[in-house]
């Protein structure tokens, strides 16, 4: 029985659609757990900057106020073992996902972000049998989601030599700075087949190749509603093909079932993986149907959804 | 009498602040809750002292967030894994710290556009070092960060420690009343055949001495670095100092009031989680208890200046 | 050691001695080939008009500036020669200079740290303040400066006596040669005179003094031997009894009539009409008066006066039509704007009179600009030169041309001739009664006695309060310094 | 005639003078790699990149002008709620494409008019004061849309998207703000004062000069300017991001600062504020053509940022 246990959510990062769409279903699904008595709380926390340090003292802080278990989505996988430490030493239950940390007592709730850095490749190869050049907009330097993803294709490029990487640009995962970023290195390539990025940013790369006046090549997608729609009306205007994919941020209230059955002493390995969400062009129209407008595809998780995921990896 | 003023300023600010998170929080009044409320706010006090040595010669750096943040890589790459190699890097940056100190006077270049340059340059580097988060803090800092001492944590002691330690050094020691003139009246100090260029050095590298402190403390809590994990530091130290009563131009800081403002900021940042606001407004509202502490200085400008008046 | 000996018995060597020294600014040539000596025991009043160099010999003797011709050479207590600023500390010379150059975030005591390099290890706090606080005590008893004070909560005249007590403190090289470049600009009467006593008694003990005022009375004085300069030489050199005060001022090279100096005090009732200002403080004028405040320096004085002036202007409206205008004394901390031209500073005020659609008309500018340096004799080639090229004097005079230059009825004086040359005084009184003489009012603070006399009014300050008013024949030096000291007795 | 000539021969001598220069180094750097192919594609990427930068960064400049401690750090957050709001109230809707720049400038206003109060009625310092009242713009900007991006009207986005004659949009309304600045900074009353309180405020004050309605319409002046490039930024890109906006905050500080402006206030100049939005760009792009690393890339960044300062302060010296 856990609803007398109480779950924080620390998360270092608003400032984003995709950060916004998690804390909007940790809110809903987290309010409807508490209203139908599984929990006593599921408070959400943010830090104002997306610093480690800022979100350490925000861990310690929950441990201050006694919650049972701490959710988190972290900024970086190892600064903040520390503070997790001293959560698990005082009998917390600390559970991260996304952004995961090392720190062994820790439960996490990964993404293989390698992965999806390789598929983009992998579909790149499908769509394009000869291989061809490619632009690699990356993320922000220093992150590891930025470095695994990039590795995941710079793995890619090797399984399928064909493809060469000409450029590579930090859009820093906002729209504006890879949409500058793509703008200044695109006089110095060749022709571009297709555009690997990290999420997000893809929106910003068609408009800066449209205003270079070059073709559209095949720039990944990462999920944004904005992105879907240019890709949609490409598609109704000229047959546009490409793929999306991005994990959820639903994947919040996993981490939220998971906490929980955690504290309801069920057994659960530690280290979880789920898929990420992809949007091929089959599945287009029905991803933007249910994406509201301006955000991010979503799935949400129930909690029976949560058991089928333990079940599957234990 | 100003300078009475100055310190009471930050002491009544972390005051209020604590009894509101006592409050709040009473769990928070333990050995164990002192000490987690305050062991971040060690490498913040730190970098604030750092900060404060350059704004006493009345320069201000943009580089402190991305400096500690280097030197965190460092700290726990190099310093980690072959201990000389590790030391010889800090030790070259801050005779970089020292060397920039003197460019910029020599050269007379705006302090604030060197650091600017070289808060990418640090950048940069950390990147370099580490790619991606991660590194290992070496044994001994972190059994010197979590040592449990008796009576008071180890967090409170090493922030008397510091503020007592700066405080003679800077405010009571011939050699820091001499780099407190500097910011006071440059001019004066060269006419009396002071060399400012070396004075200068010195303040820059005292500087980076205390940045590589706060970057090595900072691992010892985190147990491991990335590139970005300090670059807040950079307002912090600014606002830490300022909080602390000092002021940007004419030397006046305070190396007790720079430690206690560092507390405070770190504070202000609990006492909002314990306030439990709706995450939309939780970046705002730090925004708002900053606006708040600092609208206390008017309080104590308005009475200093009413006793100063004119003069 | 033997008092004052002008000829009779050899010299003893010379503590410094220029020959033939030469210091060129770009154009400007502030040294024209100086040579002088001075000896222990020597009093010189080094005087000369504001440009004159004196500032710049001072920075060349105690090698500050290195001259671009000539030599400089120093006697060291050995008996061995030295140069160079090193040289010029270590054979005990020390100056106390025209702009202060205190630091104002340290206290008095920690001040004494920055011109003695010996001060440090420890207790060098106790050593620094017991070292400060005999010096004060030797030439300002009774002074109420403790050696703990930040230096910058001091006020204006404090400072400065701090500044010329760091002149002659205690040092691991004891201050052979003291040069006062105008200590006492900012000093009021009573100070002044301590001052003054102490130096003829440091020289009496076989110190040399090189002292710098436009107060010729004070030279005379003090002076074993008057030096004259004018456009960078020195011109004449006798001691002092061969000058008479005429006789210096003709040497100087201005031609002011002797009249010029009595009172502006005339025709007072076809001048002065309604009342134009009264403040809660006491403080009134009326249209054409000058009105004197007087006192002890920091007594509140240029408080009022700028509480006055704040009072009167305000700071969210444009104000094209200014009521008030203020020459500030303090020329660093409340006139000068160090980036800009002498034409730039000089029009600021007036400013908003030369705009057009709010943009400036610069043909206009240029020709007021030109028309004030001929009508009060800046020193300056090109107007565009930087206000810092200029000497402190006529510093001084291009900030009494920005506020005399607009049309503001009201003039507030915070003891504006700080600096100025006997000469530029004049005409500035001449224009000060010109001026009041259409119509203007001034409220004018100065720590001059001479200059108070020769208002319409005064009101005697004393601990930031007023506690005298005297008009007309009651102005006189007695009953100020009578108001000045005792607050009830004299309040009519 | 003869001041043009003049002015020509101290070109050199003129503080804006090296960021131009580094900026052409950089710019036929990267022509060199491509053998001069895209160069004009580089050069109007450039213009309409810079133009951001430049127009928060005049008003970045007014700001500094004030003297030490003067600085807005809440460009960006003014920047992304001016930008949230603005597209929200149009939501795509080309009528109200003019009330909806209204929107925006009067966030900037509001902004502006917030920080100038903090600093005035609370006497915070500057820097801190726009600090955190840009926390609270960010938080009404997350409050406000939670972070959906809502689409510009088409032909607003064909607007900041197109250009005129070969020159990008939005560089003309930068080029033409840069003009106004520089008029306003040289020529008027208002330029001389605010110069005047750079260098010495009390003194300022003292000559009679509104010293607090040169505060408030400099500090609104620069909101209302972030505002503006908030709602071209919004509207270039495709909608307004939570986190847009983020680069400003380093890059207004320092286009200001390399184009030759003095950081302690009181001396300042317009043209730097182009050659320096155009250098932090070229910069940039460069390193990226050559497929340097983000770490070596932050550092050479670094190096010339301090060089061109180096050279610049090197020549004003010598003067
Ligand atoms: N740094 C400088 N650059 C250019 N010109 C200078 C500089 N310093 C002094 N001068 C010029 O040298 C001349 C002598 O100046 P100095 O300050 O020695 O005069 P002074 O006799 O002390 O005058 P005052 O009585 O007004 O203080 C002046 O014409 C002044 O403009
Ligand atoms: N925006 C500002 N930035 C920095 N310092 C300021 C600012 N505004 C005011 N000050 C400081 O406050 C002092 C008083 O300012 P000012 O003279 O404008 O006030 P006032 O309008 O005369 O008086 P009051 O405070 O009664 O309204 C100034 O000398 C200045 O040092
Ligand atoms: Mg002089
Ligand atoms: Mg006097």
């Amino acid at each position: 029985d856990t609803s007398d246990k109480r779950i924080a959510l620390s998360n270092n990062y608003a400032g984003n659609s995709w950060r916004q769409a998690m804390l909007e279903s940790w809110k809903k699904v987290g309010d409807q757990a508490v209203s139908d008595g599984v929990i006593a709380a599921a408070d959400a926390f943010t830090t104002s900057e997306n610093q480690a340090t800022e979100q350490a003292a925000q861990i310690q802080n929950m441990i201050l106020q006694g919650y049972d278990a701490i959710v988190v989505n972290a900024a970086s996988p190892t600064a903040l073992n520390g503070a997790v430490k001293e959560a698990c030493d005082a009998g917390i239950t600390v559970v991260s996902f996304d952004g995961i940390v090392t720190e062994p007592c820790a439960w996490r709730i990964a993404v293989d972000f390698q992965e999806m850095g390789r598929q983009q490749v992998e579909y790149l190869a499908g769509r394009l049998p000869e291989g061809g050049n490619l632009l690699e907009i990356r993320g922000l330097a220093g992150v590891f989601v930025d470095d695994e993803i990039h590795a995941g294709i710079a793995a890619g490029v090797e399984e399928y030599d064909k493809f060469e990487i000409v450029g590579a640009v930090h859009g820093d995962w906002a729209q504006d700075v890879a949409q500058k970023a793509v703008a200044g290195i695109l006089p110095s390539l060749p022709d571009i087949q297709g555009v690997v990025t990290q999420g997000g940013d893809g929106y910003g790369a068609a408009q800066a190749i449209a205003a270079a006046g070059r073709d559209t090549p095949i720039i990944v997608m990462g999920n944004r509603q904005d992105e879907m729609k240019w890709w949609a009306e490409q598609r109704d205007a000229n047959g546009y093909e490409t793929l999306s994919l991005s994990i959820a941020p639903g994947v919040s209230t996993l981490a939220l079932w998971v906490a929980q059955q955690v504290l309801d002493g069920a057994e659960v390995p530690k280290d979880l993986t789920v898929p990420f969400l992809k949007v091929t062009q089959d599945t287009l129209d029905e991803a933007l149907e249910t994406t509201p407008e301006g955000s991010v595809a979503n799935v949400e998780y129930s909690l029976e959804d949560a058991k089928a995921v333990i079940a599957d990896a234990n | 009498m100003n300078g009475k003023f100055r310190i009471l300023l930050p002491v009544i600010s972390l005051g209020v602040l604590l009894a509101a998170v006592f409050y709040l929080q009473p769990r928070a009044m333990s050995y164990f809750g002192l000490n987690l409320l305050f062991n971040l706010a060690v490498p913040i006090a730190l970098a604030t002292i750092a900060q404060m040595m350059i704004i006493m010669v009345n320069d201000i750096d943009l580089s402190v967030g991305t400096f500690v943040s280097f030197v965190a890589c460092v700290t726990a790459t190099f310093l980690n894994d072959s201990p000389l190699i590790g030391v010889l890097i800090l030790g070259a940056s801050i005779l970089t710290y020292a060397a920039l100190g003197a460019l910029i006077h020599l050269r007379q270049l705006p302090a604030i556009v060197v650091t600017l340059g070289m808060s990418f340059v640090w950048g940069g580097l950390a990147v370099l070092i580490l790619p991606s988060p991660g590194g290992a803090a070496p044994g001994w800092i972190r059994t010197l960060m979590t040592v449990k001492p008796p009576l008071v944590p180890m967090a409170i002691v090493a922030s008397v420690l510091i503020a007592a330690l700066t405080h003679l050094l800077i405010m009571r020691s011939a050699t820091g009343t001499l780099l407190r003139g500097v910011g006071g009246n440059t001019k004066a100090v060269a006419r009396s055949g002071w060399e400012i260029a070396k004075l200068k050095a010195g303040a820059y590298g005292l500087a980076g001495f205390f940045g590589v402190l706060s970057g090595v403390c900072l691992v010892g809590l985190t147990t491991s670095a990335d590139a970005n994990i300090a670059l807040r530091y950079t307002l912090l130290s600014i606002a830490g100092v300022i909080l602390g009563g000092g002021e940007f131009t004419g030397g006046r800081v305070s190396p007790v009031g720079a430690v206690l403002g560092a507390l405070t900021l770190a504070l202000a940042g609990s006492f909002l989680s314990f306030m439990r606001l709706s995450p939309d407004w939780q970046i705002g509202a730090q925004g708002a208890i900053l606006i708040l502490v600092l609208a206390v200085r008017l309080i104590f400008s308005r009475k200093a200046s009413g006793q100063g008046g004119a003069a | 050691m033997k008092p004052d000996s002008p000829s009779g018995s050899p010299a003893p060597a010379p503590l410094v001695s220029l020959s033939d020294v030469r210091m060129q600014f770009g154009a400007v040539r502030a040294l024209d080939g100086v040579s002088l000596t001075i000896s222990p025991g020597e009093c010189v009043g080094l005087i000369g008009h504001n440009g004159a160099g004196k500032s710049t010999a001072v920075n060349v003797i105690n090698g500050g500036l290195t001259p671009t011709g000539g030599t400089v050479g120093y006697r060291l207590a050995d008996g061995s020669s030295a140069s160079g600023a090193a040289g010029a500390r270590a054979a005990g010379i020390r100056s106390v200079f025209q702009e202060l150059s205190l630091c104002p975030n340290l206290t008095v005591a920690e001040n004494l740290r920055i011109p003695q390099h010996d001060l440090k290890g420890w207790g060098w706090r106790r050593r620094a303040t017991r070292r400060i606080a005999q010096a004060l005590d030797q030439i300002f008893p009774g002074h109420r400066i403790e050696p703990g004070m930040v230096v910058g909560d001091l006020t204006l005249a404090e400072r400065q006596m701090v500044e010329i007590a760091t002149g002659f403190a205690e040092a691991s090289a004891p201050a052979k040669l003291v040069i006062l470049d105008e200590p006492t600009s900012s000093l009021d009467a009573s100070i002044a005179r301590q001052l003054l006593d102490h130096v003829r008694g440091f020289c009496a003990r076989g110190g040399a003094v090189i002292f710098i005022s436009h107060m010729l009375g004070e030279v005379f004085e003090v002076a074993t031997r008057i030096d004259v300069m004018k456009d960078g030489r020195i011109i004449d050199s006798r001691p002092t009894s061969g000058f008479t005060q005429q006789g210096l001022i003709d040497a100087m090279g201005h031609v002011a009539s002797q009249e010029a100096v009595t009172a502006v005090r005339e025709n007072a009732e076809e001048r002065i009409g309604e009342e134009v200002l009264a403040t809660s403080e006491g403080l009134s004028a009326r249209s054409g008066e000058i009105v004197g405040l007087a006192g002890l320096a920091g007594h509140g004085q240029a408080e009022a006066l700028s509480r006055f002036f704040m009072s009167r202007s305000g700071t969210m409206r444009q104000a094209s039509r200014p009521e008030v205008v203020f020459v500030a004394g303090d020329r660093g901390r409340d006139g000068v704007m160090p980036l800009w031209s002498i034409l730039k500073n000089l029009t600021l005020t007036h400013l908003p009179s030369l705009t057009q659609k709010s943009l400036v008309d610069s043909i206009a500018e240029k020709t007021l600009g030109a028309d004030w340096k001929a009508r009060i004799g800046i020193r300056t080639g090109d107007m565009n030169n930087p206000i810092l090229s200029l000497s402190g004097g006529n510093q001084q005079k291009v900030l009494f041309a920005r506020a005399l230059a607009s049309t503001a009825p009201i003039v507030v004086m915070d003891d504006p001739m700080r600096g100025v040359d006997v000469g530029t005084k004049r005409e500035a009184y001449e224009m000060i009664r010109r001026e009041a003489a259409s119509g203007r009012t001034f409220l004018w603070y100065s720590t001059e006695t001479e200059e108070v006399c020769q208002c319409d009014r005064v009101f005697v300050y004393r601990n930031g309060e007023i506690s005298a008013e005297l008009t007309g024949d009651q102005i006189n030096e007695e009953n100020i310094l009578a108001a000045s000291f005792e607050m009830q007795e004299h309040a009519a | 005639m003869n001041t043009l000539s003049q002015s020509l021969s101290t070109t050199w001598r003129r503080p804006w003078f090296w960021a131009y220069v580094a900026s052409m180094a950089a710019f036929a750097a990267t022509l060199l790699l491509t053998e001069g192919r895209g160069g004009g594609e580089l050069l109007s990427a450039a213009f309409t990149f810079a133009a951001f930068s430049a127009i928060v960064g005049i008003g970045q400049m007014f700001i500094i002008t004030l003297g030490p401690g003067n600085v807005d750090l809440s460009i960006p957050a003014t920047m992304t709620l001016a930008g949230t709001l603005s597209l929200k109230f149009m939501g795509g809707d080309a009528s109200l494409i003019l009330p909806g720049l209204a929107v925006a400038l009067g966030v900037g206003f509001g902004a502006g008019v917030f920080n100038y109060l903090l600093i005035r009625l609370l006497r915070i310092p500057p820097i801190i004061a726009t600090l955190s009242a840009s926390f609270i713009y960010q938080s009404i900007a997350i409050w406000s849309n939670r972070g959906l991006r809502i689409k510009p009207p088409q032909a607003l986005s064909d607007f900041a998207t197109g250009a005129t004659l070969g020159i990008p949009n939005v560089a003309l309304v930068g080029i033409a703000i840069a003009v106004l600045a520089w008029f306003i900074l040289e020529r008027s009353l208002y330029g001389r004062w605010i110069s005047a309180i750079g260098q010495n405020m009390r003194a300022a004050r003292l000559s009679g000069i509104p010293v607090q309605l040169m505060f408030a319409s400099t500090f609104i002046g620069a909101a209302v300017l972030a505002g503006l490039t908030g709602y071209l930024l919004a509207s270039f890109s495709g909608g307004a991001a939570l986190n847009m906006g983020a680069e400003y905050l380093l890059i207004s500080i320092a286009v200001v600062v390399i184009g030759g402006s003095s950081i302690a206030g009181g001396n300042s100049n317009v043209p730097g504020i182009w050659g320096g939005a155009l250098l932090m760009f070229l910069i940039v792009s460069m390193l990226n053509s050559y497929g340097l690393g983000a770490g070596v890339r932050l550092i050479m960044t670094g190096v010339i940022i301090i060089t061109i300062v180096a050279a610049a302060a090197g020549k004003e010296g010598s003067r």
